[in-house]
């Protein structure tokens, strides 16, 4: 009567209101770019950076092999630095995953008090600038840094190790600056942990081992694919990590987006790389969305 | 807590305020290479004309094409190397300052005019140019000469050398070697420049820029690297060295443009003519330990810089030195190549 | 894993031993920056030649009293006081902004039914979900595109965009765990929506709100990837300067900036977990 | 007219699952002025529903709501009279007791000291002087209950919602609660709607119930009626235990008001009732308190049916006897355990009588299908 709108109505326009800056920023900020970027990975490369107005699905063909023209060739390069990218972020999920897990464990069986202070350090080494961080790692992995000095004196090395500018100082970076990511979510999960489950199991004469498969790591499993997965992803598309520790000499898709951009001025080239990229990240996370859902449903039945 | 958040919006605002009433008056603002000018002399600059100078810098020339075409307009003055002063200049990009009518010009090298769309100094002031050699710390190698022994030693002694992470330095090493032009654009020969590399690459460590912490620390032995870095071995000269190789190096040349609807033009034209002045040309040699474009700046340099013979190298010398040009489409090739040598 | 379960009663400095390795892999390199940060080294931090406080004096304008210390090798006080402004500037607008439209959003989610709701779930958690390098260049591309001067401006945007759905999670887990009929409540005695969320949402949701804002914040201050793309003129942010710096090798003037935002960063981490622990 | 008409409302809605649930199917109910009215319901019945959309938190798909002859279809909850009692109680956490009972009459715009004024009242009236500085956390549940009357009552409202209030309380707690809201309501003469799925707290304090299932309104009538005379099997079952009989009438003595029902084998079975005609389908309902065990030859005149005792379950006041009357029924027996004679014989196994009056048993028409 004061105004002749019904409850509906009035949360129809109250849900206008609150979603509307959402709509406008994502959808001006981040899907019309999106869009954009599509469809510059089909347009011929600028001859000094940015597109000519020409149909060219050639950079694709670059990469995969298909279609092709005089001057695009298919180079297979390309598909094997994805690949190796690729291994590298897999690496960087599992050599996380092995480092939290346990850790996880170790906080949730504290005390309250303690466990606050624990979870607070854990936290603080990630609000510290990440390229200082990186440039940390630089510094202890190098032949006369930190690491090798103490592997020399204890005699476990004659000669400092090889690791900088290499795959491994690229996955121990990335280890390092993704472990909350990681660490968080597996967390989350194994505090919730029942234990009287696992007194079940035992008391049902499972083995540690049979146990841990079958009772312990099932339910942690839901924080295990959520940080594998907020790692992963991340990790595929990093080029910070593999400039500085790997030397450029390790590779990866980030790089390759990077330099087309910033470098050889094929932007073309780089938003059908950085497709490529999103594309298997779709993959990933609708994977994991069919998985849960299924497990939902599962749970509902 | 609300009005916390309040606050801070307040903080906000007013700082966003400030920085665009800075903007209102005297200002210029400089994109430079990291490291390429020496701030005593933009402190001075803005003492002596009241302006608010700011400085951004980058890494390639293609970052800041890419930047400059991606509509960063603000900027009034860029240092592009001079295959890159063309490029702007063709594309538009540049305005005439006409150095070559401003006083001070008369101290300046013509020789430094190496750009083919300006040959007569109208858009823009030669700057400073070098050579890219190897730096090397010589408790590892005592006396280095030529690329020979550089490679020599990195087969010796694999992952202790690096390269530029620079497709044009490092394919253009591999052109000198196989003993053709830097600016090839024969697919063959960049085919065997690329063949060259990546025959060498198990035994470089790493393509990378910031080589002189490592090369200090012994964690590298040697580094391809720019002339810049003779500022670090006149202050450790026992530890380090550099040197232009004997087969031949590549040199760049960086000249000071004025961007088309650059916002402080006739700050940036102070600022061209007070780099003109041959003390404060001086100053920003030292700093740079670049070769020198002002030739009444050289009777003010120290003499370990006026004679050092890869700042100020012999025609000899100079004769092997080789400048890149803009090589156009033709720059597919060369990306080709490096990508290749990056990743297998 | 009852082994293991009991291993904690048992031999609980199993699970110390391996919890103190955890925290040592943390914390060396941080230990190692606050260390280098007192090399007097000028040139190169990697090599130790003696203790010093000139890099901290420096960056607030005093002059160096125990190194070799030339001018030339640190950057003058004004142009870090630029960066740094910079980077505060962005952080404190993009995390405003963000934490307004983050908030209504996960508000407009939790509270209403509408069609569509799962095409914005999506949406919102996809600009955490892409990788940064992807949303750099297709931000770039399109500002280019547009003619959107690089700038500022950009980059706020560019943070807001994806910081706005971090605050709507973090709030959306807060409101998760809200009583709604509280805000019946509050309508029922005759509260207006508006006064309800100020009087009864707000303060319930707060340490939401707030943890939402700390989180955009401190992202948005350490972001490189996504702002190297999208910076444009005097708009060169504090992790765009260090990235600058690294390529020629990290200054020992960096290193202290680096140990006084990491403090900087310790108080308001603090400052977070303390609101926190108070509210819950 | 009454003083708040529900006029055949109708509200649906899809559960995730898919299914249409009616949750309001065609409810008209006409809430009297100061009456204390209880919508009495197992949980699913559409009673919560119906109070939400009284309060205004949800529309109605269809009919109206009519306060004095005035339709609040489009009235926000925010802006209705009525005030609500929820069953959480939804105090706020962050605001002191004073706090929450101010919160309506502050948003009201009422001066401080008018508001300070009804605050200590509100708190006195409802036993809590002296509390308005605790935190709702530390406060008992009952504590909590009152605040949560003392907040909506301040406001004088024309209606009080109140959403199972008393189900987080425990037994004792809620039958002080039970008579405390009955005297305030009296006092306060303001009309109530009271939900509940507990019969026994519908039968203690209302004026009128209306029995709910599956968003229809199976009956509505004082307690007594409801009780003694339910309107359908539903009610019967749900309003107190009940013992059903389903038969044909094949006897109709019109004289004495009572009718014989036969059953399906062929026992019969006498009740007073005149409504019915001879061979129509009916289902006695006899309350487990009206029937008695008894010796053989006692009562002439009542209804007697013979069974053997299945179990005797002891609940203190009295045991509750269940009988095997044959025909597949059970009949339960409320037996006083005074009753000395017949003690012994109330074993498992045992034979017993049970006998009840005719006027105890109430007849409804058997529903079809």
């Amino acid at each position: 009567m004061i105004t002749g709108k019904t409850v509906q109505s009035r949360k129809t326009q109250a849900l206008l209101l609150l979603l509307s800056p959402i709509t406008i920023l994502l959808g001006a900020f981040f899907l019309i770019p999106l869009g954009i970027m599509v469809v510059y990975s089909f347009l011929e490369p600028g001859l000094y950076g940015g597109v000519e107005w020409t149909w060219y699905p050639y950079n694709y063909g670059r990469i995969i092999g298909w279609p092709l023209n005089d001057y695009e060739t298919f180079e297979p390069i390309y598909l094997s630095i994805f690949l190796s990218s690729l291994k590298i972020a897999s690496l960087t999920v599992i050599f996380s995953l092995l480092i939290c897990y346990p850790a996880a464990f170790w906080v949730s069986r504290m005390s309250e008090r303690r466990k606050s202070f624990v979870l607070f350090l854990i936290t603080l080494p990630f609000f510290a600038n990440l390229l200082v961080r990186i440039y940390a790692w630089l510094l202890l992995l190098r032949p006369t840094g930190f690491i090798n000095m103490a592997l020399q004196s204890i005699g476990l090395v004659a000669q400092p190790l090889d690791m900088l500018f290499s795959s491994f100082a690229v996955i121990v970076g990335m280890v390092y600056i993704f472990t909350p990511f990681m660490f968080l979510p597996i967390y989350a999960n194994v505090e919730k942990l029942d234990y009287s489950l696992v007194r079940a199991s035992q008391d049902l004469g499972a083995t540690p081992l049979q146990t841990f498969l079958r009772v312990i790591l099932p339910l942690t499993l839901p924080g295990i694919a959520g940080g594998s997965i907020i790692v992963f992803i991340p990790a595929l598309g990093n080029f910070i990590v593999p400039s500085f520790l790997g030397g450029s000499k390790v590779q990866m898709t980030g790089n390759l987006i990077e330099r087309s951009f910033l470098q050889s001025r094929d932007w073309p080239f780089g938003a059908a790389l950085a497709l490529l990229i999103m594309a298997s990240v779709v993959l990933v996370v609708m994977f994991q969305v069919v998985r849960s859902s299924r497990a939902q449903a599962r749970g509902a039945a | 807590m609300k009005r916390m958040l309040t606050r801070l919006a307040g903080v906000a605002s007013i700082l966003l305020l400030t920085t665009q009433m800075a903007s209102a008056d005297g200002k210029l603002s400089l994109y430079n290479w990291g490291d390429y000018i020496n701030p005593e002399l933009i402190d001075a600059f803005s003492k002596e004309y009241k302006v608010d100078v700011t400085l951004d810098t980058y890494s390639t020339n293609e970052e800041m094409l890419a930047r400059i075409q991606a509509g960063a307009s603000g900027y009034d003055l860029v240092w592009p190397s001079v295959h890159m002063h063309d490029i702007m200049q063709k594309l538009g990009l540049l305005q005439a300052a006409h150095p070559n009518q401003m006083p001070g010009w008369e101290n300046i090298d013509k020789a430094a005019l190496r750009s083919h769309e300006d040959p007569q100094g109208d858009y823009c002031l030669p700057y400073a140019w070098g050579a890219v050699g190897i730096l090397y710390n010589k408790k590892l190698i005592p006396d280095l000469k030529s690329w020979r022994q550089f490679f020599d030693y990195a087969k010796a002694n694999p992952g202790k050398v690096t390269m530029l992470d620079d497709l044009r330095e490092t394919l253009g090493v591999g052109l000198i070697m196989t003993g053709s032009s830097v600016n090839s654009r024969n697919p063959e020969e960049i085919e065997k420049a690329e063949a060259f590399i990546m025959q060498q690459k198990p035994n470089i460590g790493a393509f990378r820029y910031d080589v002189i912490p490592l090369v200090t620390s012994g964690d590298i032995a040697a580094g391809h690297y720019y002339v810049g870095g003779v500022l670090n071995v006149l202050q450790n000269p026992d530890l380090l060295g550099f040197v232009i190789p004997e087969e031949g190096a590549t040199m760049y040349q960086e000249d000071v443009c004025l961007l088309e609807g650059a916002p402080n033009s006739e700050n940036a034209e102070l600022f061209m003519q007070f780099l003109m002045r041959p003390e404060n040309a001086a100053k920003n040699s030292e700093r740079l330990t670049n070769g020198v474009v002002n030739t009444a700046a050289v009777s003010l340099l120290p003499d370990n810089l006026k004679t050092n013979p890869s700042i100020n190298p012999s025609p000899e010398v100079r004769a092997k030195l080789q400048i890149f040009e803009d090589l156009g489409k033709d720059l597919r090739v060369y990306t080709r190549a490096w990508d290749r040598i990056k990743t297998n | 894993m009852n082994r293991i379960l009991s291993s904690f009663k048992i031999f609980p400095s199993v699970f110390n031993i391996y919890g103190f390795l955890f925290l040592a892999f943390l914390y060396m390199p941080l230990a190692l920056i606050v260390l280098y940060s007192f090399n007097a080294n000028p040139i190169n931090i990697a090599v130790w030649t003696g203790f010093t406080f000139d890099w901290y004096r420096t960056i607030f304008g005093g002059a160096a009293v125990e190194t070799t210390f030339d001018s030339a090798f640190s950057e003058s006080p004004q142009r870090i006081f630029e960066v740094v402004k910079n980077s505060f500037l962005v952080a404190v607008s993009a995390a405003t902004i963000a934490t307004v439209i983050g908030t209504a959003t996960a508000i407009a989610l939790a509270r209403y039914k509408f069609f569509g709701k799962r095409f914005y779930q999506t949406l919102l958690l996809l600009p955490i979900l892409i990788p940064d390098i992807v949303l750099g260049i297709a931000l770039l591309v399109f500002f280019v595109g547009v003619g959107f001067e690089l700038g500022l401006l950009t980059i706020i945007i560019g943070h807001v965009t994806f910081l706005s759905s971090y605050v709507f999670v973090v709030v959306s887990a807060r409101l998760a765990g809200m009583d709604t009929t509280l805000e019946q409540a509050s309508a029922d005695l005759g509260a207006g929506p508006f006064t309800t969320f100020r009087r009864v949402t707000l303060p319930q949701i707060m340490p939401g709100v707030v943890g939402g804002f700390l989180l955009a914040f401190i992202i948005s201050l350490d972001d490189v990837v996504i702002t190297y793309f999208i910076a444009g003129v005097g708009s060169q942010t504090l992790p765009l300067f260090i990235l600058a710096m690294m390529r020629r090798g990290l200054r020992p003037q960096i290193t202290a900036l680096a140990v006084l935002i990491l403090v900087f960063s310790f108080v308001v981490a603090t400052v977070g977990l303390l609101l926190r622990n108070r509210k819950s | 007219m009454g003083f708040l008409q529900i006029a055949s409302a109708h509200k649906a809605y899809q559960t995730p699952e898919g299914t249409l649930v009616r949750a309001l199917d065609d409810i008209t109910i006409n809430v009297r002025s100061n009456e204390f009215l209880t919508l009495l319901g197992p949980s699913g019945c559409g009673k919560t529903t119906l109070l939400k959309t009284i309060a205004g938190f949800e529309d109605l798909d269809g009919g109206d709501l009519i306060l004095e002859g005035r339709s609040l279809k489009a009235v926000p909850a925010h802006r209705r009279p009525f005030n609500t009692v929820f069953q959480n109680y939804a105090l706020f956490p962050h605001m002191n007791v004073s706090q929450n009972i101010a919160y309506g009459l502050d948003v009201a715009g009422v001066k401080k000291a008018e508001r300070d004024r009804r605050v200590g009242e509100a708190l006195e009236m409802v036993g809590l002087a002296g509390y308005g500085g605790r935190k709702p956390s530390q406060l008992s549940g009952g504590q909590q209950q009152r605040v949560a009357l003392a907040r909506s009552l301040v406001l004088k409202p024309r209606v009080l919602l109140l959403d199972e209030p008393l189900s987080a309380l425990d037994r004792k707690m809620r039958e002080t609660m039970q008579i405390e809201l009955k005297n305030l309501q009296n006092s306060v003469g303001i009309t109530f709607i009271f939900v509940t799925h507990d019969q026994e707290e519908a039968l203690a304090m209302s004026d009128r119930i209306a029995v709910l299932s599956h968003g229809k309104v199976q009956q509505l009538g004082s307690p007594n009626d409801v009780y003694d005379t339910p309107a359908n099997e539903f009610v019967a079952n749900f309003v107190g235990t009940s013992n059903l009989f389903s038969g044909r009438i094949v006897e109709n003595d019109a004289a004495r008001g009572l009718v014989t029902i036969e059953t399906a084998n062929g026992r019969r079975l006498i009740a007073s009732g005149r409504d019915f005609a001879n061979g129509s389908a009916v289902k006695m309902v006899l309350r487990p308190e009206h029937l008695r065990l008894v010796d053989t030859g006692e009562f002439e005149g009542a209804g007697t049916l013979e069974g053997q005792v299945k179990d005797v379950i002891f609940v203190g006041s009295v045991i509750h006897v269940h009988v095997d009357v044959g025909f597949g029924r059970t009949a339960i027996v409320h037996h006083h355990h005074d009753r000395a004679g017949i003690r012994n014989a109330i074993e498992a196994g045992a034979n017993v009588r049970i006998a009840y009056s005719p006027s105890s048993a109430h007849l409804i028409a058997a529903e079809r299908g």
